[in-house]
């Protein structure tokens, strides 16, 4: 019988890490807060029509890409997951040149912002349909298992919303049935737009599901990249050494409206914000490693000032680039030259 | 397209509204007139739905009638189903179009069957509403057209009004039906479109088309965003002295023989324009049955424009624009057909 | 947090049941196993081109009828719901009518048999899509409490197989989260055509899945009808008091191929067979109810003279009546006449 | 109709075998040769498919590679995307085409945009099988056709080969493809139909569709097993003298224009026969195809031959019987074509 367990506490439990890939966390959460910021700023100029924000969810994925081995993991994201494709390698350039739907970006602006697809680094490309994207992810696990490439797991992530969909039940338990490497990490943000957790589900944990799958359930403090570090690094080596799935919760908070489309003043409160604004990551996670000396206020200054300089440089490159040409559209439709009616 | 004007014909005095408006104020209308309507989906609560349609629902009627569901679509249309089957009038909303595929089982192996494998023991009077169509820059998933995935679903009824007093009447219609209906409501159209409607309750046949301009050298047969660039085309050309009669199918199962064949008979030309995909679209359904019904009345191949064959608009503006048909493209149609 | 509770036992705890309603138990038993083997007998017999049995259901369907009100409650059944059909009303002739086909079947001949419909007596038409009714009936349960109906339930089944569906997910989720009058009867015959419980899923019973939705999850003796009823009218009462959903799973077993287009020969044992063949609930619980005195072997005779009566009178009946006219194709397909093309 | 034979024209030296061994061993032979190569499902292992298409696979190639998934189509189809995403060939299995809709958006929402929405980073080789088709007293979810409801999609290729030669070569065709394949089988030829199947490994290009029989009268486009019908139905024509030219479509998307307008332009009228709804069914596109491209060419009105527009066949074999198409039907339909 699967036990749900309590992982991660916000001390400066180090979980093993390294100063050098301690900072390197907190670099990552600066600049995916610096490039989320970024967004929203280029919509209010009026230079992109849409952005949606991270903001609150950079710990969990500093975290999970700190769990993450590149080279050898794949990355089945869903749309909020900017901190996560920093941390497996892709580059700013690159998130800014899907945001401007530039011709460097890699599905050359035909998709959506926030949708990446990196095959050299193993991050899958998805859609918008929420939950769509995780049946992939177990197809790609056993695809590891069927090769015997142990070793290699999945990560595939959602929101506490998706998890009513039909679909993330039927990827859970086709996993669990096949003890497949894939670890199912929920970011549980309180908010599915506006839809608060108690509308759409009647336990008070996503971890509280796995049981009923067979699997193991853990909860960790989003708010921590260590406790969410650890939390994930546990459920990857089990999974990469055939122990099977998992499924970890990271209790976050999703600071911004939904997107630049949204507006959350009309379904909930200031206060509740404000609240949770106090536990804002970045700054904390700041602190926890000025006060453990870690790193000091002049590295501090220099690495905010470094992901500043790197957002303001990719942004001037990205901006710089053309739209992709009109005949694009036509292309990559299946192999080939395509028509449905062939002469 | 800002400020398109409602096509002409109603000398209707009413109010003026824009598409989101006639939306809003006809579902508000049919709750205030009947407790059996329950309006359900995704954010239609304090949200007031994504587009602000249900804005202050929540309030007036409470959660019992309007509610947010769980993040999960088969379940909006299938409990939304079994509301109807249990006589219920539910109005369940899929946020955007794009997102009805996890529902299809629900819609067209369910929804559309039950009248029929009951033999009317039992029915499902359901109506789905959803924003659909391109031009928003919603990319790949937030600008599909549906129609066609559906259309051939015999048990289905699917209406795509463009103009809000058509909006209005065919909702109501759609609410009153005894089986159930696919609303289909162009976004690009909903605050982009404006027009006069009519005070008071109405409703508006389902499976009548309206001619929204009269003319005589081409039949033009269109829906939803393209029929109002298609009205403009109409009318540009009016000053070379070509005479376009515009056809808004607005219900797209069943569709209306008679207007269509009367027009064709007449102009003896036929432009189908349709922003969905081309191969399998609902044009070719149209220009079947003409060309079983009416072939020796044409003068001119039918000609159909529509989406090209590729999965989506990009979400890049150029790939988009390439991606939507122009009204250029239209007046160029119209014009080639009219001459050929 | 819910718990998982196990009712039932063997003995003939009689769970408040009168004399009579224990009778009526075993009678509705005796009948479903005669119908059931008549399907089949029919099909041997090349009258009808298909049959499913329900052999091994008995008790199950005999014990959960027992718990519906009818006139109040509604029924969403399954394909292999025979003993339910006939508890909560149906008759003979109407079951044969629609093995047969014929016109005097409620849906004229165009469902496939063991396809209910009955409006009046609160039985949901379905199709053959598994989990596809599992949404209405929770729609159902959302009428009844959004017009105040208290006291009215709704009795929704499935297999074990059925679980695994996306759509049995989303509407034991609706139905939790909203609170609703139902109760979710999961028939654990451990077979779905050849699939064995556990390539279906990771835990060892249904009713584990309960607590991920925050609903209690009950196992009962699916081979005892008073066990089942006992089960079954709990979860009933807290419905019907406004207690919310349950999962009920009774274990029973398929003692006969899938339906008449399988042969289980390929794929299960006959020695697993045999072995679940000695709790056949049937000849059981007469077992149980003579040596408590409840009936004598006379009555027992009787009893099953009379369901075979029944039957046989139910059969010529039906045989007799015409199939439905051709052109009866194209009606009911929505309201009026109906033509894609409107003239 | 058992004992139709396959069509005729090819001369070939092989084995004769039914349609339903003709995809057996066609299978056989793909998971022999690539290791790639998987086949998902329900009842696909020990029970090897409820029509035994897959018998002794499991005992040969191992529950690695003939997986018995749970009951849940959308998995189904969602995992085999994954595991084609990572570079494998799997083959998920439909049990019967009327359970396909609950894995409706994983084939429509996802595999058939993937190298699109990627731009080609990512592909989808995957190809899924499901029988489909009625007159085997399935009633009303065991015999639907599903073709039109798909073939809108861009993106995806749908085959319904007829003949197990043809079987065999598509099949082989659709596991090499490096695109999403909707493989559709008819239910009744699968031991109705024998046909000879040439030795040794060979595809036949998708998107070609194939004349199964010359004539010069009237051209009958359709698939399936009312190919066969037609077949017969052209046969007893000739006593007539009435030439029908037989065009097996058997790629529904692509399809193939070229075939379809060399034959009409030589015998100037156009029949139509397919089992689906004829409103908006795949019919509807070929019609609007020659009206669009061979107006003039036409001697006579297309015609359509189809299903009707109800939600299914029912299970009494009145209602199968007059839902189906009858091959005296087709005859007469050829005639009057002729006539005309
Ligand atoms: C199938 C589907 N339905 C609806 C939507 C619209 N939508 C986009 S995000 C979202 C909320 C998702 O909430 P959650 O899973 O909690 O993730 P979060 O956005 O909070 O990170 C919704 C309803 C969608 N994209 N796909
Ligand atoms: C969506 C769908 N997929 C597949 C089938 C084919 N099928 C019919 S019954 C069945 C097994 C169901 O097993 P279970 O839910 O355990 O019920 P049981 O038949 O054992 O009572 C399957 C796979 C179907 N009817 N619907
Ligand atoms: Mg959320
Ligand atoms: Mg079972």
């Amino acid at each position: 019988m699967a036990k749900t367990t309590t992982a991660g506490t916000r001390d400066l439990d180090r979980a093993g890490l390294s100063d050098e890939r301690l900072v390197a966390m907190l670099r990552n959460m600066l600049l995916q807060r610096q490039l989320d910021n970024r967004g929203f700023q280029l919509n209010r100029q009026g230079k992109i029509p849409f952005a949606l924000g991270s903001e609150g969810h950079e710990a969990v994925q500093a975290g999970a890409a700190m769990a993450f081995e590149r080279g050898r993991d794949v990355l089945v994201p869903y749309y909020r997951d900017l901190g996560l494709a920093l941390g497996v390698g892709m580059s700013p350039f690159e998130i800014l040149s899907s945001l401007f739907a530039r011709q460097t970006d890699r599905s050359m602006g035909r998709q959506f912002p926030n949708h990446y697809t990196n095959h050299d680094l193993g991050v899958l490309s998805i859609s918008s349909i929420i939950a769509g994207h995780c049946t992939h992810a177990v197809g790609v696990a056993a695809a590891f298992k069927y090769r015997g490439e142990g070793g290699r797991a999945v990560l595939c992530t959602t929101g506490e919303g998706a998890t009513s969909q039909g679909e993330w039940h039927e990827s859970v338990n086709y996993a669990a049935v096949h003890g497949l490497p894939i670890v199912f990490l929920v970011q549980n943000n309180e908010w599915a737009i506006s839809t608060p957790q108690d509308l759409q589900m009647r336990v008070a944990n996503v971890a509280d599901k796995a049981p009923g799958y067979g699997l193991p359930g853990v909860v960790c403090d989003g708010f921590s990249p260590v406790a969410t570090y650890a939390a994930m690094n546990d459920a990857f080596v089990r999974a990469r050494g055939g122990g099977g799935p998992t499924i970890v919760e990271a209790k976050c908070y999703r600071f911004l409206s939904h997107s630049t489309d949204d507006d959350d003043r009309t379904y909930r409160s200031r206060e509740e914000i404000e609240e949770r604004r106090k536990m804002d990551p970045v700054p904390r996670f700041e602190q926890v490693l000025i006060e453990a000396g870690v790193i000091d206020e002049a590295r501090r200054k220099q690495l905010r000032a470094d992901v500043l300089r790197e957002t303001n440089e990719a942004t001037d490159a990205a901006e710089a680039q053309p739209y992709p040409p009109a005949e694009s559209l036509y292309t990559n439709v299946v192999a080939g030259d395509y028509q449905p009616w062939q002469e | 397209m800002a400020g398109v004007r409602a096509a002409a014909g109603a000398a209707q005095t009413g109010i003026t509204m824009t598409n989101v408006e006639a939306v809003r104020t006809t579902l508000h209308d049919a709750l205030v007139r009947d407790e059996r309507v329950l309006i359900m989906g995704e954010d239609v609560g304090a949200r007031g739905n994504v587009f602000l349609i249900t804005k202050g629902f929540l309030e007036e009627f409470g959660p019992q009638r309007i509610i947010d569901t769980p993040l999960a679509e088969a379940s909006i249309v299938g409990v939304a189903i079994g509301m109807a089957m249990e006589g219920l009038r539910p109005i369940a909303e899929i946020q955007f179009a794009d997102f009805i595929y996890p529902a299809f089982n629900q819609i067209v192996g369910e929804a559309a069957k039950i009248r029929y494998r009951s033999n009317g023991d039992y029915t499902c009077p359901l109506v789905i509403r959803t924003p659909y169509g391109g031009g928003v820059r919603g990319a790949l998933s937030h600008s599909v057209s549906i129609e066609a995935l559906f259309y051939h679903v015999p048990g289905l009824t699917i209406l795509a009004p463009s103009t809000p007093a058509d909006i209005k009447g065919l909702l109501n219609a759609a609410i009153e039906s005894p089986d159930p209906v696919l609303f289909l409501e162009h976004k690009k159209t909903y605050r982009s479109v404006k027009g006069e409607v009519p005070a008071g309750y109405y409703t508006i046949p389902i499976g009548k088309a309206d001619v929204k301009k009269a003319g005589s050298d081409v039949t033009v047969v269109s829906f939803g965003y393209n029929l109002h660039q298609a009205l403009d085309a109409a009318n540009r050309l009016e000053g070379e002295d070509v005479s376009v009669e515009v056809i808004d199918l607005r219900s797209i199962r069943p569709m209306d023989k008679t207007t269509i064949l009367q027009s064709v008979r007449k102009t003896r030309k036929l432009l189908i324009v349709h922003e969905d995909n081309k191969f399998g679209g609902v044009g070719a359904e149209i220009a079947a049955m003409v060309a079983e019904e009416a072939l020796f009345d044409l003068d001119a191949p039918i000609r159909r424009l529509a989406g090209p064959d590729v999965p989506a608009m990009g979400y890049a503006l150029p790939l988009e624009e390439e991606f939507m048909i122009s009204t250029e493209e239209m007046v160029g149609a119209m014009r080639d057909l009219a001459k050929f």
